[in-house]
């Protein structure tokens, strides 16, 4: 990994839960971001991928401080985010960015495609004459494949990869460093999601972004990223290299979600070994006690009840909270 | 080979809108045979979901207005009275949708969802619908089936929710099982567990199913026999080994190249497929994919509709041009 | 920067459909739309023109032909003091219409406001208004408009202050949902990612995604204002004599319903048809608009 | 369900003491002092003195507020300022006439509105739901005191059918009593009805249009049935909800309709208290209507969470 842009230690996002009483009591957190740590290097993808309900999208907007963390801090190229003020933190707001799931919801439908895209710019006065805004809108829309005829047409007038491409040229405008992506493809059909990825890539070689991915499809990630956070009930399960994850998956759970994800080859897919978990992701408003995967790990011993494991580099940049790779404990899960 | 159960000809699902009229199923033809898996494949908008409903005769007409043939045991069904209709849906054809959530009714128990058709088709007395209710959710895999038969569906997990669906699905022993998307809306780990309880029971069973999806991936794992359809026509139909190992069709071969390989290697770029699907309202005159295909040539493609070669046995191609691989 | 290299350039369909006028289809699309907005069209020019328009004067008393029916030269007959009663429906259009307007305009006015903020900023002063405005809804809506011109005394001005009054929690209640709703949007977690402030996010987002449900419960609240004014004016809480209002005119006109039922039918008549076109208008309106919005005629649940 | 019935009750009373506080600044709103524009011309110092004096005009208030709560909640509401009667036992002596034309108006309602927008729902599109449509578009329109009088006109003086006005105790005369309370309680019933109409017709469409109810259907379950056992009961919560709503429009509507009948209901007190500039009569004719008005959306509220299983069980 390059000299970290990003750096995130044990951030926490708890919703809280209130009673149903007459005067509503604070009783319980919805504990969805629990202690997570990674850092992201610059130029690089990190994949942030899990299950609904892991808090992946929740871990991205809290690292943007769009959701405010309870806890832990979020390092943006040397500066703590939690130490600035709403003025400061929206002028910061010029070199991070955000492209949404949901490409119809993501973009007011009150808005030409040209206002849309040409927000940021008038948010930031970046560009001083509406003929200077118009031009640069022109040019982020070529920049994401559109014509720079559309900017009067509005969003309902396109598709949704169309309208995807919009949202990344409004994510663009300010040029920013990084950009978190939550789920970009996951609303648009197959033969339009590669497009979307390529696009991506592309952009990221041409300007040198910064990238968190965050999807729950392994495949698209394991694509797409250059190393790949398994995030599983509020926590980061393992964090590795994307080959390294693949071919030597540490913990239980990353093992079983690769065993999950369908190939699309017949001759592959009903021949390898897969692993069905058993039972449903608990609720987060409940987590078991230990390690939380403990109910739905066919490995589980001893510890795994008890003990919450901690996430600690194994091998060379990859880390897994599991206790089956721990050295003090190896001996015990007695194979 | 035994004559099918259900024979799909020349189906054809048209709607009035606003805009005109929506030509969304173009005249598909198919069979499927007892026991077997049928797939299929399409994006939103081929007609795939519409092409089942239009069988099950699930439509409201109007809008909608359904031509062609559906035999079931060599009965047409879209000639069929709404009395008989009935008769067949949930006893010889049933079928389980996409959103499990939406799909169960909120103010009512799991238990009376699943007895209502086993009351209504086999005549079953509550008592003994609700014995086998109970079998039924423990065979679909459900922990402590005697609790959650009276529990209401916001208490179950989405997964929970599908078996429920499936067991419904099953209850009456249909002849054939359509699956819409079933697994959309869950999570892999989930949709995992989902296909291989399908299959599961399938083996057990014995009933046909007819599985409609997006996924690919989830195709290569359960189909015996897998359609690609594309603006409400067929593409490729073939065999899943032969579809995937060589595939004939310009828009399967997109399909396949454009899909994300979980691997070490990653190719440097994923193929893409220019353009947009065809407006329904407007269909081009030729081969609906013509407009996006790269092999497309204006003399043929953009003026005549490609339609399956018999001869070329079990591997159907819809194009002037197919790809010469071969398995 | 230049293009990237691998991203086709995709088109769009050739006829852009613009918004106002796929609205504007789909409302004249609707025949009961199309003629609630012409009879209220009619309407607006009729209490423009009253005076032209009226063959007689409000209060020429004619005792000689009093009580008499429908006729030539009495389109509508005349009242118990042989006023022209057709001359008098057209001039009480005049202060339905106006009290109708500045009414809805007094609702709107306090309404949309305190919804706006109520519904961004959510919290304490959330709970606060949204309070006062539940403390206004335990009443009959009416009934709270009675009290109200019990204390400030009868006449018109009083009654569209009390109308308005009784109105702006419905008006704060719609905007409020509304906003809570847009607020939710991707769109609105979009500006606030590129760094717009509160006030961008209000005026420049959320007010024009929340104006279909406004405007239509503007139009349908303007027949239930009407409807309301009515009421008090028959109940000789409005407008007082001896200038007419179609409520006031029915009151009058029971005395003698035996005799001249047409003293209280017409005025009867033209409240119907006026509320029924504000009705269809705003029934349109919402289909065009806002085809999710359910009806919106719990307003009348407010009202009258 | 205990909890949520003790919040709902509480809430309630929070609602009601809001209430009560409008109502009790209603009368320091009148211009002037509100004792003498009552008596007006019929002035007598001695009675004057009485009434100011008894209602605690003269005190700073909030004081009188909470001496005036204080009162109320033990039932007395103070005198008239026109008879010098006990206003809490003019309140209760018009109170069974006026519950007894809301409920009959209620059930009026009901039985229009649920047949009809369920048919209407159902045959969505045909002739009979413009049929269904129209009537309820007129109904909705109709200003209820002309709907009142043009009854009277035709039913009462025209054709002679029933009485015009009036009101008969039950124990006297339980025809007579049915008799003068069918105008009254179809004057408000059929125009609240109408509304109730269309929201019954969009609630059982929303329901009918659900995945569920394809869910029944590929079961081969008949549409009556799927309507009866599926879409029904979940249409019921938004009908309920939306009767609870009317009721304000319903209750409304008693205080003219009263007046065109000579109803001996509150409706007609309240006016009366206003053409006489009674205040003390006024605020408790008012505060009992509004407190009517609150139990009774608690009891919608409460029918509700019964219906509801996702309310219910959690």
């Amino acid at each position: 990994m390059s000299e970290p842009l990003l750096e995130v230690s044990d951030l926490q996002v708890y919703f809280p839960v209130y009673g149903k009483g007459l005067v509503p009591r604070h009783i319980n957190d919805v504990k969805a971001v629990d202690g997570v740590t990674f850092q992201v290097g610059r130029g690089e993808t990190l994949g942030l991928v899990g299950e609904s309900g892991c808090g992946k999208t929740t871990t991205g907007l809290a690292v943007l401080r769009l959701i405010e963390p309870t806890g832990g801090s979020v390092v943006f190229d040397g500066v703590d985010l939690s130490t600035l003020d709403k003025r400061d933190l929206r002028l910061l707001r010029k070199r991070m960015a955000l492209i949404f799931q949901d490409p119809y919801a993501s973009l007011d439908p009150r808005m030409s495609i040209g206002a849309i895209v040409g927000e940021p710019l008038e948010i930031h006065r970046l560009t001083q004459t509406r003929a200077d805004r118009d031009d640069r809108v022109g040019e982020l829309l070529e920049l994401v494949g559109l014509s720079p005829d559309y900017r009067n047409r509005y969003p309902h007038e396109f598709s949704g990869g169309q309208r995807q491409r919009v949202g990344i040229a409004r994510a663009l405008a300010t040029e920013p460093d990084f950009i978190v992506c939550d789920e970009p493809i996951a609303a648009l059909d197959v033969s339009i999601q590669a497009g979307i990825m390529n696009l991506l890539e592309d952009l990221q070689d041409e300007l040198g972004l910064t990238y968190i991915f965050i999807a729950h499809d392994l495949s698209a990630v394991q694509h797409f990223s250059d190393r790949i956070a398994v995030m599983y009930l509020g926590r980061v399960v393992e964090v590795a290299d994307r080959v390294a994850l693949y071919e030597t998956p540490q913990h239980p759970y990353t093992a079983a979600l690769l065993s999950a994800v369908p190939v699309p080859n017949p001759a592959v897919q009903r021949t390898r070994q897969r692993i069905i978990l058993e039972g449903d992701v608990p609720s987060p408003l409940n987590p078991p006690s230990g390690c939380s995967f403990h109910q739905r790990c066919p490995k589980a011993f001893e510890p795994c009840p008890h003990v919450d494991p901690a996430l600690r580099t194994t091998k060379r940049d990859h880390d897994v909270a599991c206790h089956l790779h721990d050295p003090a404990l190896s001996g015990a899960a007695g194979a | 080979m035994s004559d099918p159960i259900l024979s799909v000809r020349d189906l054809r699902v048209r709607f009035g809108t606003k805009r005109g009229v929506a030509e969304v199923v173009n005249g598909i033809s198919y069979d499927l045979h007892a026991g077997e898996t049928l797939s299929i494949v399409g994006e939103s908008g081929s007609g795939k979901s519409v092409s089942v409903l239009a069988l099950m005769r699930l439509l409201a007409e109007p809008p909608a207005a359904i031509a062609g043939s559906v035999l079931l045991h060599g009965r047409d069904l879209l000639k069929a009275s709404h009395r008989d209709m009935r008769s067949v849906r949930g006893k010889d054809l049933a079928m389980i949708f996409q959103d499990p959530m939406t799909s169960l009714n909120p103010v009512r128990t799991v238990g009376y969802q699943l007895s209502e058709s086993m009351s209504l088709h086999l005549g079953l007395t509550a008592d003994s619908a609700r014995r086998r209710a109970i079998e039924l959710l423990d065979m679909v895999g459900i922990p402590s089936p005697d609790v959650r038969i009276d529990e209401y569906p916001h208490q179950l997990s989405g997964g929970m929710r599908q078996r429920v669906m499936i067991a419904m699905g099953l209850s009456c022993d249909p002849d054939v099982l359509i699956a819409d998307e079933p697994t959309t809306a869950l999570d892999v780990t989930t949709q995992a567990q989902i296909t291989d309880l399908v299959a599961e029971l399938q083996q057990r069973i014995g009933m046909a199913v007819i599985w409609i999806t997006h996924d690919l991936g989830v195709v290569a794992g359960i189909a015996d026999r897998v359609i690609v359809m594309y603006g409400g026509r067929f593409m490729e139909e073939a065999g899943v080994n032969d579809l995937y190992a060589a595939p004939n069709h310009p828009y399967t071969d997109g399909l396949l190249g454009s899909l994300p390989m979980p691997g070490a290697d990653r190719p440097e770029k994923l193929v893409t497929i220019p353009g947009l699907p065809p407006d329904p309202v407007a269909m081009p005159p030729g081969c609906p994919f013509a407009p996006r295909c790269v092999h497309s040539d204006a003399s043929r493609c953009h003026i005549e509709v490609p339609v399956f070669e018999p001869d070329r046995a079990r591997h159907l191609v819809a194009c002037h041009y197919p790809l010469q691989v071969t398995a | 920067m230049t293009v990237a290299p691998s991203t086709p350039m995709e088109r769009l369909p050739e006829k852009p459909v613009s918004r106002s006028r796929e609205i504007w289809q789909t409302l004249i699309a609707n025949r009961l739309a199309v003629a609630g907005l012409v009879v209220l069209a009619l309407l607006v020019l009729m209490a423009v023109l009253a005076e032209v328009i009226a063959p007689f004067g409000i209060n020429d008393i004619d005792i000689p032909n009093r009580l008499t029916g429908p006729s030539m030269s009495h389109w509508f007959g005349t009242d118990d003091l042989g006023r022209d009663v057709l001359s008098r429906v057209i001039i009480a259009s005049r202060v339905s219409l106006q009290v109708g307007f500045i009414a809805v305009g007094f609702a709107l006015a306090f309404g949309v406001p305190i919804g706006l903020v109520a519904g961004y900023y959510r919290g304490k002063t959330d709970s606060i208004l949204m309070r006062l405005m539940d403390i206004l809804f335990s009443f009959p809506a009416i009934l709270l408009a009675i009290a109200i011109l019990a204390v400030l005394g009868p006449g018109i001005r009083n009654a569209m202050v009390a109308i308005g009054l009784v109105y702006t929690p419905i008006f704060a209640r719609i905007t409020r949902g509304s906003v809570i709703v847009v607020s939710e949007e991707v769109y609105i977690r979009a500006a606030r990612s590129l760094g717009a402030r509160d006030g961008r996010i209000i005026f420049r987002h959320i007010l024009p995604n929340v104006l279909a449900p406004i405007i239509v419960q503007t139009t349908l609240s303007l027949a239930f204002a009407i409807l309301s004014e009515a009421a008090l004016s028959f109940l000789g809480l409005g407008v007082q004599p001896p200038n007419p209002a179609w409520g006031r005119m029915l009151a009058e006109g029971r005395n003698f319903f035996q005799q001249a039922p047409w003293m209280g039918i017409f005025p009867g008549v033209a409240i119907l048809v006026t509320v029924m076109s504000f009705n269809f208008v705003g029934d349109g309106l919402r289909d065009a608009l806002d085809p999710k919005q359910k009806s919106v005629i719990e307003s009348r649940g407010q009202s009258v | 369900m205990s909890q949520f019935l003790t919040k709902r009750i509480l809430q309630m009373l929070v609602a009601l003491l809001g209430v009560s506080i409008v109502v009790f600044a209603l009368i320091h709103l009148v211009p002037g002092d509100p004792v003498r524009v009552a008596l007006g011309t019929r002035f007598d110092q001695d009675l004057y003195d009485m009434l100011r004096e008894r209602s605690g005009l003269d005190r700073p208030f909030i004081e009188q507020y909470f001496a005036w709560l204080g009162n109320a909640l033990t039932g007395d509401l103070g005198l008239s300022f026109r008879n010098s009667q006990p206003v809490t036992s003019l309140v209760l002596e018009r109170l069974p006439a006026t519950i007894t034309l809301a409920f009959a108006a209620l059930f009026v309602a009901i039985v229009v509105a649920l047949p009809a927008g369920i048919i209407s729902a159902v045959r969505s599109g045909k002739p009979l739901d413009y049929a269904v449509s129209a009537a309820s578009q007129v109904g909705i329109s109709m200003p209820d005191f002309w709907a009142g009088v043009m009854y009277i006109l035709l039913f009462a003086l025209t054709l002679r059918w029933l009485p015009s006005s009036g009101y008969v105790s039950f124990l006297e005369s339980p025809i007579e009593w049915l008799r003068h309370l069918v105008l009254p309680a179809i004057t408000i019933g059929l125009i609240s009805g109408s509304v109730i109409t269309r929201f019954v017709r969009s609630a059982v469409l929303e329901a009918l249009n659900q995945d569920y109810v394809r869910t029944a259907r590929a079961k081969g379950l008949s549409e009556w049935r799927i309507i009866r056992r599926h879409v029904l009961p979940n249409a019921w919560i938004p009908i309920v909800t939306v009767v609870g709503l009317q009721l304000g429009f319903l209750m409304g509507g008693l205080v003219v309709v009263e007046v065109i009948f000579a109803w001996p209901g509150l409706g007609r007190l309240a006016l009366t208290a206003v053409k006489d500039r009674d205040f003390t009569l006024l605020q408790g004719a008012v505060l009992y209507i509004a407190f009517m008005f609150l139990t009774i959306n608690l009891i919608v509220d409460l029918i509700y969470v019964r219906l509801d299983p996702r309310v219910r069980v959690s």
